[in-house]
C-alpha cells in the first residue's frame, strides 16, 4: 500500500477530492498547511511597520491506496489541481507497511 | 468652561447663605433633570470607551498571545483608578486647593452626599464622570508597554500616576488650578487626558525598553475586526467625552458632538488617503487609527470652535499622527506598541495648538488667534508644555522607583510564549 | 410628525418678529434640556447602529478572508458621509427649498451656529442626528455587493448616491417635500432608509453581479457571533433611532419604544419558528435576521401604531422577509450577497403598507384603514413607488457611469484571495 | 424606593379626581422631559445587558462549538419574554392585585395609551424599562443548563418561568405585593433578578444533570475576549440597570451610579487578589467575574447605601462569590456550568443582607442594622427566603412537568458534536 | 524505526495518549484534520443556502516507535480509539530511515 | 528522494527556513502541530477548574529533498533550531518512491 501526499490550492479541493472518489477511493485526509515555494506571499502593512507574509495557504490531502491504485491517484490528482499556474502544489509517494480500520481491526488493502 | 462651571458649583454650593444671598446663582445650582439625564448617560458611554473601547481597540493589535493580558489591564485599570479615585483622587483633582494641587475635602468622598450639587446635576454624577476620565487616561497608557510589561508592575505604575500625575493636571486645567486660571483651553480633556496618556507612554515604553524581536519579528495585530470595534466604541462613547463636557445638554453640547464627528471623519480619511498615497492600501488599522487621532485633536476644542475648524483639525490631525506613527517612529526607534504618544499626545498637541488658533467667541466665549487673539496660542503652548515637563518627569521617576523594586518586565520566556498563558494561565482558542 | 417638528422649528427660527409675534410658538421653540438629553443620546445610538452595529451584523456573514474589507466599508461610509453631510447633505435635505429638493442655505453648515434651535433642541444636535440616518443608510447598502467590489469604486458611488438620492428622498418625507405634504406617514424612516437602502443594494448587486463561485462554492459566513453582537447592537440602538424620532423625550417617544420592542421580538420568533418548521432547524442567523426584519418594518410605523399593531407588523415582517430571503432570492437568482433587499426592502415595504392600515389617530394623529382611513393605504403606496422608483433609476444610472470609468469589481484573482490581502493589506489570523 | 414610586404613580394616574383634589400630586405626574431621557437611555442600557451583554458574557465561557447555540439562547429568551411581558407579565407583576400577585388590568397591555403615566414618566417607557428586567432575568438562567439543554424545552420552561416566578416574585417586591409592603429593601432586583436566576440556574442544573464528562473532560472558555466584552457591557448597562432604578435623574440615580462603580471595581479586585494568592496567577476570567459579582452584591443596595458602604459591599461580594465559584461549588459537585448561583445568587443573597446593614436612612429614607435598625436585616432575610423557597420549588416542579413531555436534554451525540451544528445547523469556523 | 500515524475521532486524544504513554511512549504529535469517508458530514443552512459539509474533523498521531514497539503501539492506538461507530479512523505504520533529537543532536532509537 | 520531517519550536521557523533556502532547497511545507513530551505544557484555571494542557505547540516542517541532500538538511535544520533546551524537537527521514510538480507535471528531483 502507498500513501499519495499532495499539497494542493486550497480551492482545489474539491475537484480532487471528486476526481479520487470516482477513481474508487473510499477516504482521504485534509489537514490545512502553510507553503514556501516559487509562489511568492504578500505584504501586509500596519501603520509603519511591513511584514512579509512569506508562506501560501494550502492544503495537504493525505491519501492511502492499494499499490496498483498509486499512479492512477496521482494522476487523478494532477488533473484536478492542476491549473497552470505557479503554486499549483506537488505530489509525493510512500510506502506504508501496514493499515488497519481502528473499528474492525481489518488491515491491508481492506482497511481502506 | 468646565472648571468655570466647577468654580459656579463650588460657590453655589459654599453654604446656604450664598445661595440665600444670590438668588441668581441658587437657581442656577438648582438640579436640572435634563442635564443630569445627558450626564448619567455620558458617563455611561465614558466608562464605555475604556471597557470594552480601549480593551478591544488594543487588544486585537496585540499578537494573539497576549490578547487576553490585553484587555485584562484595561479592565483591571479600570478598577483600581475607580477605587483611588474614590479614596483621594477626586479630593486632590476636584476639592478646593492651592493652585497646584486640590485639597483633602473630598477624601474618601467625604461631605459627597445625596443632595450635593455640582453647578445644575448632582456632584456624584460629576464625581463618576470624571472617574471614568481619570479612568481611560490610564487605561490608554497601557498600549506603549503592551506585550511586556509586568502586570504587577504596571498595577503600581498606573496607581500611583492616576495619584500623582493625573489628578495634580486634572486639578490644574479644571478643578481651580493655575493652567485654568491663566487662561489656557481644554474642553475635554486634550492635555489633561491626551497629551499626558500620550508621553507617560512614551516614557514607559522607553524605561522598559523593546519587545523581544523588535523590528525583526512579524508583530502583526492578530484580529483588526476587535480593533475596529473598539475604535467604533471609542468614536460613540466620545460623544459622552466632548459632549458631556458642557456638564448639560445644551446648545454646547449639541455643537462639541457636531464638531467631534465632523473633525473624526475628516481625521480618518485624512490617514486612509495618506495611507492609500504612500503605501498603495488603504487599511482599516488605518482609518481607525485616524479616527481615534481626530477623535483626540477635537478633544481640546469641541466647546471652542465650529464645524469648518473642526473639518481643519481633523484633517490636520489625520496628517500629523499618520506621519508620528509611520514616519517619526520609525526614525527615532522607540517602541511604544500601539503608538499611543503618535497617535494620543501628537494628536492632542495638534489639538491644543489648533484650538488657540480656531477658537470662536461667538460659541465658547473665548476668540483664537484667527479673531485676533494671537495670544491664546502662547497659552496653549505653556499648557502643554507644562503637562509634558511634569508628566515626563513624575512618570520616569515613578517607573525607576518601582523598577529598582520589582522588575518591570516580564522574563523573556514569559514573553516568548505570551503573557496569556504565562501571567494569567488563560489563552484563546 | 417629524417634518412637523422640523416645519415648526423652521418657521421658531424664522427670525425674531415671528418668534415676538407668537408667544405659544416661542416658547415651544425654547430648548428643552430632556429632550435635548434624549436627542444627545439618541444620535449616539444611531452612529453606534452603523459603528459597530452594521460593521459587525455584515462583518460575520462573509467569508473570513474578506471580513476586515466588510468591516471597513461600514467605518469608511460613516467617514465620508459624515463629511459630504456636512458639506451639503443637510442642507439639501432640510434647509428650506422646492417640493423636490431643499436649498443651499445650510451649505457647510452656514448659520447653524451655537443658538440655532430646531423644535426644542439644538440644530446642532438635530443636524448630527439626521446625519447617523444618512450614514446607516448608505453603508446597509455594502451587504448587496459585498465580497466583491472595488472599494473605490464603492467610495464614488456611495458618495453620490448619499448626495443625490438620500438628501432629495429624505427631503420629500421630512424635509418639507411633496411626499411629506401629501400626508405620506414615515415615523422614522421605512421609506427613506430601508426601502432606499433595499433597492440600491438590489441594482448594486445587479450590475455589479454574482460573486465568482456563487451557488457552487461554500458561503457560509465565518463567524455568526459578530452577526449576533452586530444584530444586538442595532437593537438597541434602534430606541434612538425610532424613538428618537419624537425628537423629544415624551410619551410619543414612549410608545415609539414599545412598539419597536414589541415588533421586533415578534419578527424574531416569526422568521425563527418558519425556518424551524421548514428547515428542521431554527438558526441563530435566522433569528438575528428576523430581529432586523422587524426593526425595519415597525420603523415608519412606530410613532402610529399601538401594541397589538405592533405585533402584527412584526409577525408580517418575519414571514414576508423569511420569504423574500429564501425563497423569492433563489428564484429570481440574483447576488444580494446579505440580504438588504429581502430584509430592508421588503421589510420596509411591509412596513410602510401596514402603517397606512394600522396607524392609530389617538397615537400618532393619523387614522389608518383599520381606523376607515383607507385612503392613507394608498398614500403608503404612492411613497413606497415614488421612493423604489427614484432611488432603482438613480442608483442604476450611477453604477453605469462610475463602471464606465472605474471597474466596479475587483479582479478574479482579488476576489479569490479575499479583500482583506489584497484590497487592504491586512488579515485575520 | 421603586414600589414607592409605583404607588405615588397608581395613585397619580387613577383618575383625574384624585389629582385634581391634590395639585402637589398632580404635579409630581406631569411628564419630566429629563426624567423620561434617562429612563429611555436606561431601557436601551438594560436591554443591552442581555444582548448582547450576557449573550458575550456566557457564550465566551462555552466551548467553542456552543457558541452559537449560548448567544442563541440569550437572543431567543429576549424575544420570547419581550411577548410574553407584553401579553401577561407586565399585567401580572404591575397592575393592582392581590398581595401576592397582580390583577388582569393591564392584559395585552389594555389601557397603556400613549399618555398613560408612571410617576414622571410614560407609563410605555416603565413598561419597558421593566420588560428588560424580565429579559435579563431569563437569559442569566441559561448559564446554568449551558451546553446540554434541548432549546425547545428551554423556550418551554424560560416562558412558563418568566410567568409564573418572575412575574409574581417582580410584583411582592415592586408592584405592591407583601415583600415591598412589609418593607424589604430591594433597590434594583437583588432579590427579584439576581437571587431568582441564581436559584432556577441551579434547579435546573441539578435537574438537568451534568455535562458529559463533567470533571474529566477540558471544558476551558473558548473565547474570553467575548466574556470581557460581555461584561463590559453588563457592567455600563448596569448603570441603566441601578440608576434607572430611581427611575428619575435626580440625586438619587446619581448616588445609585456612584455606588455601583465603586462596589463593582471593589469586587472585582478582591477576587481577583483572592485568586492571584490562591492560585498564583490573576486571571481575566476572575476579575470579569468578580466585577458581575459586585454589580449583583450593589444592585439591592444601590439606591440606599453610601461610597464607603459599596466598598464594603463590593469586597465582600467579590470574596463570597470566588468562594462559591471556586470551594462551594467543587465540594457540592453540582454543574452549574457557567457558575450563575455562585455569583448571582450568593451574590444577590450577599447584597441583600448587607444592604439592611448598611442602609444610610439619608440616602434611601431607611435605616440599616449600623444606624441602628436590626430589624432591618430579618426583613432582608425574609425577602431572600421568600424568593428562594418559591423560585426553588416552582422552578423544580416546571422542570420536571416539561421534562415528563420532552426530553429537557440534548442526545449525548449532539453533545459530543455541539449544540451549533446539531441544534442549529451553523458553525464558528 | 517507524512512524505509527492515526486518524482518530478527536475526543479519543486524551486515552490514546495514556494508552502509548502506559507502553513506554516518550512522545506524539497531533495535528488537526478534517476526514473524508464513510462517515457522513452535516448540512449547514443559512437563510436560503444549504452547504454540505463533507468533512468531518479528526485527529492525525504521529509517533515514531522503535521496530520492535510498532505492533503493540497500533494495538494500543486500536484499543484505545474504537468505539465500534463508523469514522472511528485508521492506523498506517511506514519506516523512517533515521531519527535525530535536535536539542542532542542523538539519533536512532535514542532519539525518540 | 527523501522526505525531511521536523518538529521545531514555532519561534525558530524563519531560521530554519533560511538555512534550508541557503542549502538550495526551493520549497517546503509547515504544519501546526501539537506535541507531547519531555517539556511539559501548562496548566489553566478558570474559577475553580484547572485544566493541565499536556501539549505543546509546534510546528511540523516536511521537506522533500534528493537523496544526497538529506543528511545536509537535516544537519541545517538542526542548528537552526537548536536552543539546547527541552523541547527543541525532532528530525525524522523517510523514502518517498515519487514526486511530481502538479503545474508542469516534472517527476523525481525537478519536482522539488
Ligand atoms: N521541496 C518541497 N518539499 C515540500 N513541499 C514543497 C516543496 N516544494 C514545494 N512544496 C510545496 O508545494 C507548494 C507549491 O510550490 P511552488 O514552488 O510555490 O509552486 P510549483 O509547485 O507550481 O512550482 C509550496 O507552497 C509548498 O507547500
Ligand atoms: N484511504 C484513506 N486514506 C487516508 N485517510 C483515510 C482513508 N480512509 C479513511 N481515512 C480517514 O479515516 C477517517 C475515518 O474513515 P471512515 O471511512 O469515515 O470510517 P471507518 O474508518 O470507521 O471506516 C476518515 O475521516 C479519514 O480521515
Ligand atoms: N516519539 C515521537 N514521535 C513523534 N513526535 C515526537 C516524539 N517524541 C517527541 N516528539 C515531538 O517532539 C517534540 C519535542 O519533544 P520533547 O520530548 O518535548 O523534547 P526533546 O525533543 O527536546 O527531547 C514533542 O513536543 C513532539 O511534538
Amino acid at each position: 500500500m502507498k500513501i499519495v501526499m499532495a499539497i494542493i490550492k486550497p480551492y482545489k479541493l474539491d475537484e480532487v477530492r471528486e476526481a479520487l472518489v470516482e477513481l474508487g477511493v473510499e477516504g482521504l485526509t485534509v489537514t490545512e498547511v502553510k507553503g514556501y515555494g516559487r509562489q511568492k506571499g504578500h505584504t501586509e502593512i500596519y501603520r509603519g511597520a511591513e511584514y512579509d507574509v512569506k508562506f501560501v495557504p494550502k492544503l495537504k490531502i493525505e491519501v492511502a491506496v492499494a499499490d496498483e491504485l498509486a499512479d492512477r491517484a496521482v494522476e487523478a490528482i494532477r488533473d484536478a489541481a492542476n491549473t497552470g499556474a505557479i503554486g499549483d502544489g506537488k505530489i509525493f509517494v510512500f510506502d506504508i507497511g501496514q493499515a488497519m480500520r481502528i473499528r474492525t481491526g481489518e488491515t491491508g488493502a481492506d482497511a481502506l | 468652561m468646565r472648571h468655570f462651571l466647577k468654580l459656579i458649583s463650588i460657590l453655589a454650593t459654599a453654604g446656604p447663605i450664598v445661595a440665600a444671598a444670590d438668588p441668581a446663582l441658587a437657581q442656577e445650582a438648582a438640579l436640572d433633570s435634563g442635564d443630569t439625564a445627558w450626564m448619567l448617560t455620558s458617563t455611561a458611554l465614558v466608562l464605555m470607551m475604556t471597557i470594552p473601547g480601549v480593551a478591544l481597540f488594543y487588544g486585537g493589535m496585540v499578537r494573539k498571545k497576549n490578547v487576553l493580558g490585553m484587555v485584562m489591564q484595561s479592565f483591571a485599570v479600570t478598577c483600581l483608578v475607580t477605587v483611588l479615585w474614590m479614596v483621594v483622587g477626586y479630593s486632590l483633582a476636584f476639592s478646593e486647593g492651592t493652585a497646584f494641587i486640590g485639597g483633602f475635602g473630598r477624601l474618601l468622598l467625604d461631605g459627597l452626599d445625596v443632595d450635593a450639587m455640582s453647578g445644575t446635576i448632582p456632584e456624584s454624577v460629576f464625581m463618576v464622570f470624571q472617574m471614568t476620565f481619570a479612568i481611560i487616561t490610564a487605561a490608554l497608557i497601557t498600549g506603549g508597554i503592551a506585550e511586556r510589561m509586568r502586570f504587577s508592575a504596571l498595577l503600581w505604575f498606573i496607581g500611583l500616576w492616576s495619584i500623582l500625575v493625573y489628578a495634580p493636571i486634572a486639578y490644574w486645567v479644571w478643578g481651580g488650578g493655575f493652567l485654568g486660571a491663566a487662561g489656557v483651553l481644554d474642553f475635554a480633556g486634550g492635555t489633561v487626558v491626551h497629551i499626558n496618556s500620550g508621553v507617560a507612554a512614551l516614557v514607559a515604553a522607553l524605561v522598559v525598553g523593546k519587545r523581544a524581536g523588535y523590528g525583526r519579528e512579524n508583530m502583526a495585530p492578530h484580529n483588526l475586526v476587535l480593533t475596529v470595534i473598539g475604535a467604533s466604541m471609542l468614536w460613540v462613547g466620545w460623544f459622552g467625552f466632548n459632549a458631556g463636557s458642557a456638564v448639560a445638554a445644551n446648545g454646547s453640547a449639541g455643537m462639541a458632538m457636531a464638531v467631534t464627528q465632523i473633525a473624526t471623519a475628516a481625521a480618518a480619511l485624512a490617514w486612509m488617503f495618506a495611507e492609500w498615497i504612500t503605501h498603495n492600501k488603504p487599511s482599516v488599522l488605518g482609518i481607525a487609527s485616524g479616527a481615534v487621532a481626530g477623535l483626540v485633536a477635537i478633544t481640546p476644542a469641541s466647546g471652542y470652535v465650529g464645524p469648518g475648524g473642526a473639518l481643519v483639525i481633523g484633517i490636520a490631525a489625520g496628517l500629523v499622527c499618520f506621519w508620528g506613527a509611520t514616519v517619526l517612529k520609525k526614525r527615532l526607534g522607540y517602541d511604544d506598541s500601539l503608538d499611543v504618544f503618535a497617535v494620543h499626545g501628537l494628536g492632542g498637541i495638534t489639538g491644543a495648538i489648533l484650538t488657540g488658533v480656531l477658537a470662536v467667541e461667538a460659541i465658547g466665549g473665548t476668540p483664537g488667534a484667527l479673531e485676533g487673539n494671537v495670544g491664546q496660542i502662547w497659552l496653549q503652548l505653556y499648557g502643554v508644555a507644562a503637562t509634558i515637563v511634569y508628566c515626563g518627569v513624575v512618570s520616569f521617576v515613578l517607573l525607576k522607583i518601582i523598577g529598582a523594586v520589582i522588575p518591570l518586565r516580564v522574563s523573556e520566556e514569559d514573553e516568548r510564549e505570551g503573557l496569556d498563558i504565562r501571567l494569567h494561565g488563560e489563552s484563546v482558542t
